[in-house]
Parts: structure tokens; C-alpha cells; sequence
């Protein structure tokens, strides 16, 4: 059985879907890997180290033969053309804007796994790749807060006058919305933040920050995700954010709503009434933006001096940590799909919709859309 | 000699102080050794015990003295070997300096 | 030997008395403590043979001689679990031995016979009596030879009123008439007492119970004393009588009982309410003291983290604590599940806060082996993480989930604020497990009381 | 009396040598102050907020009219030529550099102050600009550090695995270099120093910090500074610093000596020996470079994909904190400068170098260098 | 009135004398421990007239009125540095009373006279008298009517023992002979005895001897009860010997002198090397139980961390006092200095890894004023930055830095190792100032000691 | 009536375990106030003194117990008060809870 590891395609990813330290506990259940040569480049994985891990160089295409392809990027129509039938996709693959992919799937009879529907259960932690790679994004977000403002985050009380702690606000408080809370507060900044879901108030202030308090209805949709807003909450919630956000140094976005455009959170009125030199990081600017404005991968400065920064493939920025997490996550799924091996015998797969695991994350199998209609 | 009327008092007040005093701080896994303890304290009722048979003349006297006697060693004897096993914990503990 | 020297060395008794007291009351010296009492209590055996005329040697002998055949047995037997109920019934024949004692002193009175004296001897008949009988119910009960609910019968609360009265009545009479009949009478009367009074005791309040029984048996001690002129009797058994007080009030301040509830239950008759009212199974809980004392004792320590340690913001006291327990040569790691908190990395990020060395996080795979070899788990505001339903029932939401196998540990404590469980939503069945050790409340408040109770051990 | 402030000509500066709200400082002395156009804008400070400060707003020059001169950078030849004879001017003014800064100051009759000779005695502390930039340089420099890692500069233990955290590397332990320490050790990583100072060790552990302990003399200097090293101790350095190197992800170089080019602490071939993605900061690289291939505001990646940063401008970077430090600290020297004013009198200038501190920061005055020959 | 009620009463002024003693052990009770002793002295000294014939009333009364026209005015006048000289003269005057006792009831004795008596008596008149006589001496030290250094002259070890033999020599012989002139002569014996049993004693060991005088004035007051049967004088002075000797020795223990060594100074009659030898000018150091009952009973307490603060690495040590304090209602507050530490921003960058809430952090300029408000100013490995040569010595490197003026508060702790300068290499006069305590060793082992100080208050 | 040697002995005896165990943990602040109060109560030797003094049939020991009587008096009442004193600063104490 062979796993195969394509070189990534899109442009400006630098995730890689397996590192060489975890190529062990493939070949240990019995499974050969070939990694098509440079594929882990932008993850300091160079094709020496993959090498020296038991995998095998390919130069060129390596999906002609493989019977499973681990990618982090959903593999292109074309890609997906060259698959053996029956042939296994593990990688992220959105069922909303990514159809071609999926159609292609079908077509090729091919069994497609999405990271992104793993179901959010405690046994399917260790596969959550969305998780893993918010975990990235959202300590980067904090960073490029940092980065950006012209200001220091700590307090400093210096001989030269006090320096006061910037104010750090974060709407959103996922993982990623977590992770760049605790991070600002490392550095040093005072973190406020916001979330819809009713368990976040706890989960923020077990952070070490102060939660803001709307007088508004929570929302909570299944499996801990929050559910989509009508457009009155919206611009309710927004107005009575309005003065956190005024009197903020930086604030760092990442409400998302699964399969939906991400929430306006910030409009320009409310971005041109902060201060000069006041840093806005859109960590889902890629699904829409929760500020208006903003541009995934691009710096915006207002008129106002506020910059916004709009994140593009954040978790690409942490090359090495995303894809050493990323590649856990599936090699642990792929796990999953392998029936325990009896002493001797040939190593099997196994995809058994019974498991929830599977039944949630196979879109395509046997030529079928799993999802279709969802 | 017979004991004064306030020498008995002025001994018992004190030892209520003392009693008040040596236990006054006692931490909770403590509790039952301490109680085991005191327990078998009050078995030298013993003492008294076989001052009553020493002088029995009667055969209610002896007999009522003699399980008097049973009874007391064995809340004496039980009650200190009890405790000792309550406390084997406590026997492997490594200097917790200070 | 003189009177004077005699009573010389029975104060010297009473003196070790007063040492085993103190070494009692503190772990490291509580041994030594039992020791010394048991050598004054020898010394004091030994010397009142050398002491004035002893008749019925043999008999006496003898009779000591079965008491140890009986005593020593049953306590070197005894499993840990029993061992209350054996020292409920050791005080209750403490109890019987002093009545005893009273009844034949009081037969042999003749014209010693001064108010005081016979007041003296009938309290003692009294009380002993009372410790006697109410002592084999406790024992009854703990052994479960009946049931551990309270006793309660209608009208019962007057039963036990006039029963008393009785007690008193007869006893005016003992002093009035002086005859061995009313004697029985009052005997009699007090065994009753003794049972109505404890029955309507409920099981977390019987080892109150005991201990107060306990005290009264030192006051009977020390009323025979002063019957017979004996210093050391009086000393020993005032001891007994104020410790035994002051440890019974202890008692039930650790247990978070009303003294006077578990005293005049038997009068208001009602059913107290128990512990076992609120959860239905039973669980271990504990004070700060006895986790500190299981701490102090272990050689090993996994300190297990979850999401209730970041709410409570405990990751400082956490680090004294564990910073305590390296400086008393304990070995300390924490053992940090993957998903514990609400966050990846979560416990982590807290920890750091908190300057944790690094190298004492210690990750689930590496960790888990190590349990056997741990004498304390002390789980911190986590349980989901921990809970063992994860490996027993397929089918529930955690079902697969690796976690941390604290179980295998000597000893766990849980550190939480109620019995409500975590993200999953699904009981553990770890808290009801007899190893299990329960400290309710906020994490870090908890904390901050072992802290203290481990500093003053 | 004016005092004016005009806009920085170097490129990149975007500090300020005043900020708005120290003005009334000023102006409470009795001061006037002007302020180019448009000079603030860099850190966040724009005309109306000068105005509203209570100075006025010159566009054009403002040197012609000025008895004082507050700039960061030091004026040049020309703009000096334009000031009135017995003008002061205070900024960093390097005597071994700008030699024809210098030299115009002297044919002008220009008092000039350079903040650079500052003496370090505990009283000049509030007006030590080369600590109070350092400090802006040494939070900048972590940043840096953890933006261009590609690994997660904290531990986190998740259900993908466990991250472990960066070795953060800091050479030169001076306030540029603690600074540094503190922050990379805020977000997580485990950072040991060298310095060659004696005193630096202690200073080291007082941030939580290891220090390396290497077998060689110290070398302190005077006014807490260090000295220079022959190059064979040099060398030797650099020898037993090898391996510290070769096992960290993130090196941060601070050192400096005082008038000399940075020393050489890492050669090509020791960066080579470092691991993939490892960051090199080098504070020093605007004067010479701590790192071999160094150079100022660039990001050099060597063949085997080592990354070095060469800072330039770095304070700049954090440009609303680093003017307002540096404003405070130009206003206390202004401020130790001008006679407590008699009531009702005019402000007088009192330029009196029995002070340790007037005296060895006046670079010129009346027409001669008073450095001449050091 | 009976024998039996007086003595009842005696012996409730006997448990008063034990709430009272009970009660100076802690500072919630102490003034009330100190009432009811007051209350104990007062019942028995009353309750002494209307037992038995009192004859002499009038000199009795006047005599008493005398003695309060002394001793209140004594008491009330007195400045709180001259305390301890009075308490020794006070111990000294009931010395000097039990031996007058004793001589009286010599004198009265005839055929009571059993050899117990006597050797009590001759014990009372010994041992008070060295009270008397060593207590004056020690109160011109205290006073500095003479010097406060060691008195030694060459031989006298010698001259002490043959005192001491004397002493021995001449009680025996008045209880072989009973007559009153050798009574006369142990009486002078024993004042010179103690006279030159403390005139070797230096300065910071004179408390101590004080605490022991006083311990031994009350055993001749127990030995005088049982001369004169009386149970009040046996317990009380036996209480007053027994605490008083455990006072001596936790005296010694928390000076750091040997007790032996304070003792027996006098026979081995070589001078105490005093704490002076080490520095010229006398510090006041104390205890982490010091600075927790001074920081318990402030209001205002500010904190003043330094580079050694950073050195100990003590921050989260800090705030763990800082949480008790805030806990226990006081108001705590952070003093930072621009230029504390070794880096702008350093006392931040530690006190925000504790999380210490930025609000907590007062900047110099704010703090300075506020230090007239405030009980106490703690500085923690902080030396330069409140060194008042800033202000007061042209010419010292830090002249014209602006300093925290913790001098304005109303005392002042400091936290550090040694005398040892700071950055700047200066003495600093501060510590030498009166209302300046300190507190030696690490920074966080000093915190963590004053932390456990301050729970057990 | 006379106490009995044992009496005596054992009222020592118990003395000094209470003497010890009350004062068994004090901090050193309350070294000096608790010096102080236990100064002031051998101040009762006044007790002793008044009696002698009622009994004196000479003048010799008039005098000597008029003088043990001021001695003690100013012991005791003076003891009492300066003690008092000293612990004023624990008088505007808050209520240091728990
Ligand atoms: N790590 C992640 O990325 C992540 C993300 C989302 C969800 N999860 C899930 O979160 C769970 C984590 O497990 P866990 O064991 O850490 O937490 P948990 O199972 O949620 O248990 C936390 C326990 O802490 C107690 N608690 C709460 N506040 C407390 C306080 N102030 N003081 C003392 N105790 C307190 C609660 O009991 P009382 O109420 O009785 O006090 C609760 O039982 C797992 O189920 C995991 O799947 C993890
Ligand atoms: N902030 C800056 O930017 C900066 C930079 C460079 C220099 N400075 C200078 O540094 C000084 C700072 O003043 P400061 O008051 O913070 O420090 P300091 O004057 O240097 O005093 C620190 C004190 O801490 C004590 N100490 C050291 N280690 C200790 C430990 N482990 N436990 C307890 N005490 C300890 C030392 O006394 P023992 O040895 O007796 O314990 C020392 O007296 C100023 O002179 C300032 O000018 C500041
Ligand atoms: N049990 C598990 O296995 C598991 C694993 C990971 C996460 N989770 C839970 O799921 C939650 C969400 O995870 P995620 O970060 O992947 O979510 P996400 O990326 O979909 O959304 C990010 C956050 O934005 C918030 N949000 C949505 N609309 C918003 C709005 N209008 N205003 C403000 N905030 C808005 C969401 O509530 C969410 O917290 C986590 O907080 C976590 O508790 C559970
Ligand atoms: N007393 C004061 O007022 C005051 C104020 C600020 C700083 N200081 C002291 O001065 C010291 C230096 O300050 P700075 O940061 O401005 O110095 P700097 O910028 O000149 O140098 C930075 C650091 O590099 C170090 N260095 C030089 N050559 C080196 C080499 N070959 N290898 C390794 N390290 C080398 C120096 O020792 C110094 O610590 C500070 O640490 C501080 O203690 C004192």
C-alpha cells in the first residue's frame, strides 16, 4: 500500500502534510510513503530528511500509484483525474467552495476524506486538523499584532516615563481567538475579548482575560461551533462593541461561522473611529473578513492611519509547527482507516461508515457524493 | 494519705488545661489515632480495677472485679496495639525536614 | 513501697499520659506517642502489685492474661477498614470496666461512705454504663451487624427523656439510700440510656459519637479516682475526658457537623440528614489536612491539570504547592493530557504563567506508565481528562479518548467544586472509587488550604 | 526662547523628537515651541495634536528662528549652517560618524549635545536615550525572532502532539539584550545569554534567563560598557559559543562596544552549522554585524536556509513608544540645561560644564569640538 | 471565710493566670490576656483580707498604696525604647519581695520548721535575691547608667564560682543550724552573686537574662506558696517559671544567641562577641515573625521591589504576600522605581510574569506622596533607589536621582542578604535609621517564611 | 489544711506542662508584652507578703514585709500596666478575619 505526499500547489503554502519524524509510524503498520521530491521545503523537511525516515523520493507525479494521498490543500480536478479508482484523499476539501474537487472525486470514484468535517468529539481531537492549524494562526495573529503596532504591548515603567500596556481585543474566541489571547497576554498586553458562544465567558477568563459582557443573546450551534447571526443581532452587536473597539491598540478578529461567510464584526465607520496607529489582524479575511476591508495577505492602512492586516494562509507563517501538527492529525485519521493488522497478513483498509468519525469526514466514496445536499 | 478536697480540684483544673492544650491543634487524619490513643489511656481503669479484686471478699465482689479486670486490659492492650497499627503510615516517612 | 513513692510513680504515668497526648497529635511523633502511653500505662499496671496488700493474685493475673488473649488478637487482626468500630467497642468495655469497678468499690464502701464519694461512684456506674451499651450500638452499627440509618421510632424523643429521668431518679435515690438494689436499678437504667441515645445517631455522625463516649469514659476514670485516692487515675482520666471533649469538637468541625445536632439528635428524634441525602452513592471527601498528610507521606506525586485549574487562575498556588513538595524530597511531575482545558495547549500556556520548569510537564504517554509507581494523583479541576469511561463504555461521548490512567495511582484526590461533571457532560465514575479522596470547593482555595496545611505538618 | 523640532530627513526615521503631551513641559519653563509639519506624523502624532499641545505648527524651516534644536538624528552640515550662532542642538550626534556634523557645529557656534555621550551615572538615567531606544530595539528583536521562526516559540502539549518550545539564543546582555530575554521568555521559550560583563551573568538570571558560562576573562570597561577583545580572545569566543549556537532556533545579537564596530561573534561558517529555519537577529548589524553577512534592514537567507536579520532602524519600528521615551529623555536634559527660572524673569540658558553630565555630552560650543582627539 | 472557698478562689485566679498567659501568646488577645491576669491578681490580692485575721491592715494598706504611687506612674511615664529596663527593674523589686517573704517567714517559723520548709525558704531567699541584684544590674545597663558592654576583670570566673560555692556553702549551713544570721549572710552571698552573674553579660543578651531572672522569681514565688500552703502561689509561680524558661530559650533561639552561651557567660567570663563586632553601628534586625505582625496590623503597606527581587527570582513569592495582605483587608500597593533593576521596565517585566494586576503598580512619582500614609514600606532587594544620599550627599554617584522616600513611611522593612551596597556601591543611611527592620537572607526564602508568619497570625 | 507532698508535687508537675504548652508558640513581637505580663503576675508574692505582714509580731518584720508588700505592689501593678502598654499597638488592630 502506498502513501503518497504531493508537493503543495497553491501558492504560498508552505505546509507540508507529513514530516519526516512521524514516517515511522507508517511504515511501522506496514504502509510504504513516497514524497514528491521538495514537497517539504517550506517546512525545513528537505527530501534528505525524508530519506533518512524510510520514505521514498519521487521526482515528479507520485499520485499515479498511490493508494492513499495526503495533501493539505484539497487536490486539484486535474490532480484528482490521475488517481487509481478506489484511491484514498485525506486533506482539507470544502464541500461549499471547493466542488470541482469534489465532483472530481466522484467521478474518479475516489474516497475523499475532509479534515474539515472531522465531528468535534473528544476521540476525534487528535484528527482535528482545524484545530491544530487555528492553534497556528491564532498565536500568529498576536504576533503580527505585536509586529504591527507601534507600540509596546507590556507596561514598562522606565526612567524615560511609564510606558502604558497596549489594549488588546479579541473578537472571536475560538481556539485561535484563545491562543492569541494567552499569547498577547504573555507579551504583556491587557486582553479583553467576545465571543457569541455562552461557554466562552468562562473559557476567556480562564485565559487571564476580562470577557465583555453584551446584552445579547448567545449563540451556540452543534458541536461547539456558533451558529450564523440575522443581520439585526449583527448591527446590534456592533454598535455595542463600538467603544471597546475605539479605545483599543490592536484588535485581532477570527469569528467564523462553519461553512459560512465570516461575520462583519467591524465596519469602516467603526474602523475610522479608532486611534492613529491602531492595528486590526483579520484572521478571516479569507472567508470574507470580519473587518471591512480587509484583503487576505495584504496590509490596508486607512485614511485614518489604522492598519488592517488580512491574514492568507496563516498557519503557512509557522511552516514547521503547522505541518508537523497537520501531519498527526493525518496520520492519526489515516489510522483510523487501517483495520488492525493480524499477525502476517497483508495491511487492509477499512472504511467503516459506522464509525462517526468516517461517516462525518468521507465526502466521496465509490463514486458517490456523500455529502451532497448538505 | 487521703487526697484534699482542693488538691483534687486544683489537679483536675489543670489537667483539664493540659488535655485542652496538648490536642488543641490536630490535623483531621489524626482524628481517629488520637481518639485510638486516648482510648486506651482510660484503660488504666486497670489499676483501679485490680485494686477493687485485690480487696474483693465477696464472690459477687471477685467475679463483678474480675471481668472489670478482662474488660480494662483489653481496652488497655487493644486500645494501644490499635493504634499502633492506625499509625503505620506514618512509620516509613522520610525526614520531612524543617 | 511507700504511699509516697507509689503515688511518685503513678504521677510519672500520668506525666507519660500527657506526653503520648502531645506525641499523638502530630504525625511524626504520633507513634512515639502511643508508645509512651502504652509505657505509662505499663508502669502503672506493674506498680500497684508492689504496692500494699494484693489478695486473689492468681485470679487477677489470670484475669489479665485472658483480657490480653482477647484484646491483642482482635486488634492485630483487624482490617484498617474496622479499625473504628473495634475502638468503639475497646471504649465501650473501657466504659463497662469503670462501672464495674464502682459497683464492687461501692459494695465494699462500709463507712468510707461520704456523700461525695457515693455521688462520685454512682456517676461513674452512670456513665460508664452508658459508654458500655452505647458503645456495642456504635459497634453494631459500624459492623453493620445493623443498620447505619438513624433509629427512629414515634414517640421515641420521650422515651428517652423519661429514661433520663429515670437515670437521675434513681441515682438521687442510690445517694439517699444507699443500697445495692437502686444501684442495679441505675445500672440497669444507663445501659438502656446508653442505646436510646445512639440510635438515632446516622452514620457520618457516629465517629462523633464514639469520641464523645470516649470522653465520658475518662471522666468515669477520673471519678474512680478520686473514689479510690488514686493521682494517677484522676490525672489520666481528666485527660482523656478534656482531650476526648476538645477532639469530638474537632471532629465534627472537620466533618462539617453540628455537635449539638449529633448530642440532642436522640431528643428532637428526628432522622438527621445525611450526607447521603444530597448524592446518592457515597464518596470520600476530605479536609485540606488529610490531603496535605497524604502528600507529606508520598514519595510521588502527579499533579493532574484541567480546565478548572485556569478558571479558578490556581496555576500560582499549584506551583507553591508542588515547589512545597520538591522541598520535602517528594517527586513531583504534572501530567498534562493533550486536550485538557478548553484550548490546545492550554495547560501549558497556564503553567508557564506560573514559571513551571518545563521539564516537569511531563506528556499522557510518558506519564501513564509511571502511575503504578505514584502514591498521590491529585487532580485538579479536570475530569473528563481522567475519566475512565473513556476506556469502559463504548458509546459515550469520550469513548476512544486516551487519558491519563490516574487509577493506577495508590491514592487520588480530586480537587472540585461539586459533584457536577465536565465538558462531556458524563459522570466519573472515578469519584466514587474508594481510593478516590474528594476536597470540594474552588480550586484555588483549595489549594491555599493544603498549601497551609502542608506547611504546618 | 523657540524651541523647534524639525521633521527627520533620514529615511526610514519615523520617530519624533517630541511628542505631543511632554510640550507642556515646555512650555511651562517658559519655552516656545515649533514643530515642522508633518514631523509627527510617523509616530502618530499629527499637526492638530501638536497644536493642540500648545505648539505652533511651521511648515518649511523652523531652524532659522530656533535657540534649540531637539531632533533624533543628527542635523545635517547644511541644516546646521541655517541656525543662529550659540543655537543648542541636541540629538544622538556620533563624533567618530558625522565628523562633518561635527565640524559645522564648531564653524556654525552651535552648542551641540549628542545623547550618545550621556554619561552613565545614575542621575542621567532619565535622559539616557541610547538605553531607552535599546530597550524599543530588545522587545523589537524578539518579535522578529518569533515572527520569522517557523516554530512555536512556547511548549504546548495538544492532542496533535507536543510542541516544544524554541531555544532562544541572546549574545550581548545589555539592555537591548535583557530586554529581548524578557520578551522571548514571556512567550514561552527557553532563552540563555552571554555577555562578557561580569555583572551580566546575575543580571542574566534576574530575568529567568540561563546564562552561559564560558572559561574566559571578562571584560568590563568604564560607565558599565564593555571593551573590546583582541581577536584571539575573540576567536576563542566564538569557539566554545559554537555549540550554544548550533542548538538554538532563534539567535538574538546585541553586542556592541561603545564607538567601535560591533564585534564579530558568529562566521559564515557557524551559521552554516545552524539548523534549518533558525532566525538570526542581529541588533548590530547597522554597525558592522554581530553575524557574518549581516546587512541593515534586510533578510539574508544563507544556502543552507538560515535567515539573518539585520536590524536598522529599529526603534523606529516602534515608533509611537520610541519618540515618546526619547522625548522625555531629550526634555530632562533641555530641562537640566535652563536655569530654574526666577519669578518673573526670562528663562536663561545655563550651559554649565562643571556638570559631569553637560560636560560630557556638549560635543561643541562657542566654536570649539570639545571632544577633539577622543 | 473557709479554707476551702479561698482556696477555690485561689484557685480561679490560678486559671486566670493561665487564660492570661495563654492570651499574650497571640496578638488578637494578648491586652486581653494581659486583663485577665490583671483580673487574677486583683481577686486574689482582695480575697487575701477576708480570709483568717489580718492584723496590720493599716501598714498593709498603706504599704500597698506606696507600692501603686511607685510602680503606676513608673509604668504610665515610661517611654516605649525604655520598656525593657523597667520590666527588669519590676522583675527585680518581686524578687527582692519573695526573698523579704521568705526572711519573714524564716523568722516566724519555729516549730513549723520541717527540713522541706526550710530548704524552700533558703531557696526563695537565694534565688530571690539574684533576681534582685541581677535584674538592678542589668537595668543600669539597659538604662545605661553604666556600660553596656561586657563587664570582665581578670579572674573573675573565679570570683563567681567561689560566690557560688559560698552561696551553696551557707544555705546548707542554715539549714543544719536555722539560725538568722546565716540567713543574713546567703541573703548577701546571693546579691552579689547575681550582681556578678550579669555584669558579664553583653548588650543584645540582657533581655534574655532578664526573661531568665524572671523565670526563677517566679520559682521562688511557687517555692514561697508551698512554704506558705497556698495552691494560688504554687501555680502561678510555677507557670511564671515554666513559660518563662521556654520565653528565655525561644528568646535566644530568635537572636540567634546561644542560651548556654548566655548563661554560663559569666564562668567562662571571656566577652560575648557581640553582633557590634561585625558592624560598627548597630542595625535592627528581625524576624519574618516581626515583619508579619507589623505588616498584619498595617493599613497601608507598599512594596518596594528592587534587582534583588529579580536575582531571588521571588515574584510570584511577592504577590503570594501580597494576596494575604490585600486578603486580610490591607491596602498593598507596588512602589516602581524608573531604575530598579538592570533594565528600564525590569521590576515589569517580573511582576507581570506573578500576573500582579498592572493597577497594583504605582509609579514613583504618584507612590512618594503617599508614603505619610502609610504603615509600612517594604523593600525588597531594592537599595539605591531608596537611598536618601540621593537627596542628602553632593558628590555620591546618585545625587540628584529621585528616590521612593519610603523614610516617610512609618516603618520601614527591608529585604536583603547582607549590609552590602547596591548598583551604586553607596551606603545607604536608611538602614540604619530606627524605624528600619531588617529582615536577612534571600529575597524569596525571607517572602516565604513572612508568608507562613503572616497565616499563622 | 495542709496540701499533701504529692498534691504539691502533682500541682507542679501539671504547672509546668501548662506553662509550657500555652507559651509553646509565640512570635517574637510578644516576647517582651508576654516577659512582661508573666512579670507582673509573680507580682502575687503580694499575697505572701500580705500574709506575713498580718502575722508579723516584730518590728523587724513589720518592716521587712511592709517592704516585701511595696516591692510587690509595684511588681504586680506596675507590671500589669507597662505591659498594657506595650501592646497598644495591637488596640486599632482591624479584624484580621479567618
Ligand atoms: N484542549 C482542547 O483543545 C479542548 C477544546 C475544547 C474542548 N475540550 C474538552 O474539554 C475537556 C477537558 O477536560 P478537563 O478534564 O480539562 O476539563 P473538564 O472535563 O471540563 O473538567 C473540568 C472540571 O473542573 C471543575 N472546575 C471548574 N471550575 C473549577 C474551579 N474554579 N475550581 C475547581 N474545580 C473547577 C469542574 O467541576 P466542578 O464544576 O464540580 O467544579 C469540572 O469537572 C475534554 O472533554 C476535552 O475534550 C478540550
Ligand atoms: N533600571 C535600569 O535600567 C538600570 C540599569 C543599570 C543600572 N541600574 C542601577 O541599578 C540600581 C537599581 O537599584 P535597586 O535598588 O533596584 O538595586 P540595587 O541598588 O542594586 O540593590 C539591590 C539590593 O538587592 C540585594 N539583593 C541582591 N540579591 C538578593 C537576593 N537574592 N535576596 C535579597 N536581596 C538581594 C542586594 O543586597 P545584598 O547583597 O545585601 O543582598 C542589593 O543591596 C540603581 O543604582 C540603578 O541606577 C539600573
Ligand atoms: N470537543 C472538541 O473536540 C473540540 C475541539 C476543538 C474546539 N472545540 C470547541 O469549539 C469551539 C469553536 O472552535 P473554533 O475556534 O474552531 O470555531 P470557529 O473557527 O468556527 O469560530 C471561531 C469563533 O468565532 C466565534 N464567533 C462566530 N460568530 C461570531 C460573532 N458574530 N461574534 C463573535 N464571535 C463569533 C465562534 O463562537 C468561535 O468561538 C472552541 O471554542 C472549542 O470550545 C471543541
Ligand atoms: N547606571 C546606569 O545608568 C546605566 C544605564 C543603562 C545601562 N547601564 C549598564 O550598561 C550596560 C551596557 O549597556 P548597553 O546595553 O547600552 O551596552 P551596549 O549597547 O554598548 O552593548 C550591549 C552589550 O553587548 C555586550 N558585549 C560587548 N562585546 C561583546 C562580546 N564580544 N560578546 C558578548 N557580548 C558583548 C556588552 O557587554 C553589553 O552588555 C547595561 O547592561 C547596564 O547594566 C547602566
Amino acid at each position: 500500500m502506498l502513501v503518497a505526499v504531493p508537493k503543495e500547489i497553491r501558492d504560498g503554502e508552505l505546509r507540508v502534510a507529513l514530516v519526516p519524524d512521524i514516517i515511522n509510524k507508517l511504515t511501522r503498520l506496514g504502509l510504504d510513503v513516497a514524497i514528491e521530491s521538495g514537497a517539504g521545503l517550506g517546512a525545513q523537511a528537505n527530501d534528505d530528511a525524508y530519506k533518512a525516515a524510510g520514505a521514498q523520493i519521487v521526482s515528479g507525479d507520485v499520485l499515479k500509484s498511490a493508494d492513499v494521498v495526503l495533501s493539505v490543500t484539497a487536490l486539484t480536478p486535474a490532480q484528482i483525474a490521475t488517481l487509481k479508482k478506489g484511491a484514498i484523499t485525506i486533506s482539507f476539501l470544502s464541500i461549499v467552495n471547493q466542488r470541482e474537487s469534489v465532483e472530481a472525486a466522484v467521478k474518479a470514484g475516489v474516497t475523499a476524506f475532509s479534515l474539515e468535517l472531522v465531528p468535534r468529539i473528544s476521540r476525534a481531537q487528535s484528527m482535528d486538523a482545524l484545530t491544530s492549524q487555528a492553534l497556528c494562526a491564532g498565536y500568529r495573529a498576536a504576533l503580527v499584532g505585536a509586529e504591527l503596532s507601534p507600540r509596546f504591548f507590556p507596561m514598562l515603567m522606565t526612567a524615560a516615563g511609564t510606558v502604558t500596556p497596549a489594549q488588546v481585543l479579541v473578537l472571536g474566541a475560538g481556539v485561535a481567538g484563545l491562543q492569541a489571547i494567552a499569547t498577547a497576554r504573555r507579551l504583556g498586553a491587557v486582553v479583553s475579548a467576545y465571543d457569541v458562544r455562552p461557554s466562552s465567558a468562562d473559557e476567556v477568563k480562564s485565559m487571564g482575560a476580562t470577557f465583555i459582557e453584551l446584552e445579547l443573546e448567545s449563540l451556540e450551534g452543534a458541536g461547539g461551533y456558533a451558529r450564523e447571526m440575522t443581520e439585526e443581532r449583527a448591527a446590534k452587536q456592533r454598535e455595542l462593541l463600538t467603544p471597546y473597539i475605539a479605545k483599543s491598540h490592536v484588535v485581532i478578529t477570527t469569528a467564523a461561522v462553519p461553512g459560512r461567510t465570516a461575520p462583519r464584526l467591524m465596519t469602516a465607520a467603526m474602523i475610522d473611529a479608532m486611534q492613529e496607529g491602531t492595528v486590526i489582524v483579520d484572521l478571516a479575511a479569507e472567508t470574507g473578513g470580519n473587518a471591512e476591508g480587509s484583503k487576505p495577505g495584504e496590509i490596508i492602512t486607512t485614511a485614518k492611519g489604522v492598519r488592517i492586516w488580512g491574514g492568507k494562509d496563516v498557519p503557512s507563517q509557522l511552516s514547521f509547527h503547522a505541518s508537523s501538527l497537520y501531519s498527526r492529525n493525518v496520520v492519526n485519521l489515516l489510522t483510523l482507516l487501517t483495520k488492525p493488522s493480524v499477525e502476517g497478513s497483508q495491511l487492509a483498509f477499512d472504511i467503516n461508515f459506522d464509525d462517526e468519525i468516517i461517516d462525518g469526514s468521507a465526502v466521496t466514496h465509490a463514486g458517490v457524493d456523500r455529502k451532497a445536499g448538505k | 494519705m487521703e487526697l484534699t478536697a482542693i488538691a483534687v480540684i486544683s489537679i483536675f483544673t489543670l489537667s483539664i488545661f493540659v488535655g485542652f492544650e496538648v490536642v488543641s491543634k490536630v490535623s483531621s487524619t489524626l482524628h481517629t489515632p488520637l481518639m485510638s490513643g486516648a482510648n486506651a489511656i482510660h484503660g488504666v481503669i486497670l489499676v483501679g480495677a485490680i485494686i477493687v479484686c485485690s480487696h474483693a471478699s465477696t464472690t459477687l465482689e471477685l467475679s463483678l472485679s474480675i471481668a472489670a479486670i478482662i474488660l480494662a486490659t483489653i481496652n488497655m492492650i487493644g486500645g494501644f496495639v490499635v493504634t499502633d497499627r492506625m499509625l503505620e503510615m506514618f512509620k516509613g516517612k522520610k525526614g520531612a525536614e524543617k | 513501697m511507700s504511699d509516697f513513692v507509689y503515688d511518685l510513680i503513678g504521677l510519672a504515668a500520668g506525666v507519660l499520659f500527657i506526653l503520648a497526648l502531645k506525641g499523638l497529635s502530630h504525625p511524626r511523633t504520633a507513634r512515639r506517642g502511643n508508645l509512651l502511653g502504652a509505657l505509662g500505662a505499663g508502669i502503672a499496671t506493674v506498680v500497684v502489685f508492689f504496692h500494699g496488700e494484693i489478695e486473689n493474685l492468681g485470679w487477677i493475673l489470670g484475669a489479665i492474661a485472658v483480657g490480653t488473649i482477647i484484646g491483642v488478637p482482635a486488634a492485630r487482626r483487624v482490617q484498617m477498614t474496622q479499625m473504628p468500630q473495634l475502638v468503639a467497642l475497646f471504649n465501650g468495655v473501657g466504659g463497662g470496666a469503670a462501672a464495674l469497678v464502682a459497683i464492687v468499690e461501692y459494695l465494699n464502701l462500709g463507712d468510707k461512705a461520704t456523700t461525695a464519694v457515693v455521688i462520685f461512684t454512682v456517676f461513674t456506674v452512670v456513665v460508664g454504663c452508658v459508654s458500655f451499651s452505647g458503645s456495642i450500638v456504635t459497634f453494631l452499627k459500624l459492623q453493620e451487624l445493623m443498620t447505619t440509618r438513624p433509629v427512629v421510632f414515634p414517640g421515641g424523643r420521650f422515651v428517652i427523656a423519661a429514661t433520663l429521668a429515670a437515670v437521675l431518679g434513681s441515682s438521687a435515690w442510690v445517694v439517699i439510700e444507699l443500697g445495692t438494689t437502686p444501684l442495679l436499678v441505675v445500672a440497669g437504667l444507663s445501659l438502656a440510656f446508653g442505646i436510646l441515645f445512639v440510635l438515632p445517631v446516622g452514620g457520618a455522625d457516629v465517629p462523633i459519637v464514639i469520641s464523645l463516649l470516649n470522653a465520658f469514659t475518662g471522666l468515669t476514670v477520673a471519678a474512680s479516682g478520686y473514689v479510690l485516692n488514686s493521682t494517677l487515675l484522676i490525672i489520666a482520666g481528666t485527660l482523656v475526658g478534656a482531650s476526648g471533649t476538645i477532639l469530638t469538637r474537632m471532629m465534627a468541625e472537620a466533618m462539617g457537623r453540628s455537635l449539638f445536632g449529633t448530642l440532642f439528635g436522640a431528643f428532637t428524634a428526628k432522622p438527621q440528614d445525611t450526607s447521603g441525602a444530597v448524592e446518592d452513592r457515597p464518596v470520600r471527601s476530605g479536609s485540606a489536612d488529610d490531603v496535605a498528610i497524604l502528600l507529606n507521606y508520598a514519595r510521588r506525586v502527579v499533579i493532574v491539570p484541567g480546565f478548572g485549574l485556569a478558571v479558578a487562575q490556581a496555576q500560582h498556588t499549584v506551583r507553591e504547592l508542588a515547589d512545597l513538595m520538591i522541598s520535602k524530597g517528594i517527586d513531583v511531575a504534572y501530567g498534562i493530557h493533550p486536550v485538557a482545558g478548553r484550548m490546545p495547549g492550554h495547560m501549558n500556556v497556564l503553567l508557564a504563567e506560573a514559571n513551571i520548569p518545563y521539564d516537569q510537564l511531563v506528556e499522557m504517554e510518558e506519564v501513564n506508565p509511571t502511575f503504578g509507581q505514584t502514591d498521590v494523583a491529585i487532580v485538579i479541576g479536570a475530569n473528563d481528562v481522567v475519566n475512565p469511561a473513556a476506556q469502559t463504555s463504548p458509546g459515550c461521548p469520550i469513548y476512544g479518548m486516551p487519558i491519563l490512567e490516574v487509577s493506577n495511582a495508590a491514592n487520588v484526590i480530586f480537587l472540585k467544586r461539586s459533584m457536577r461533571p465536565g465538558f462531556a457532560g458524563i459522570e466519573n465514575e472515578l469519584l466514587y472509587d474508594p481510593k478516590t479522596m474528594l476536597l470540594f470547593g474552588d480550586a484555588k482555595a483549595s489549594l491555599t488550604k493544603v498549601v497551609s496545611a502542608l506547611k504546618a505538618l
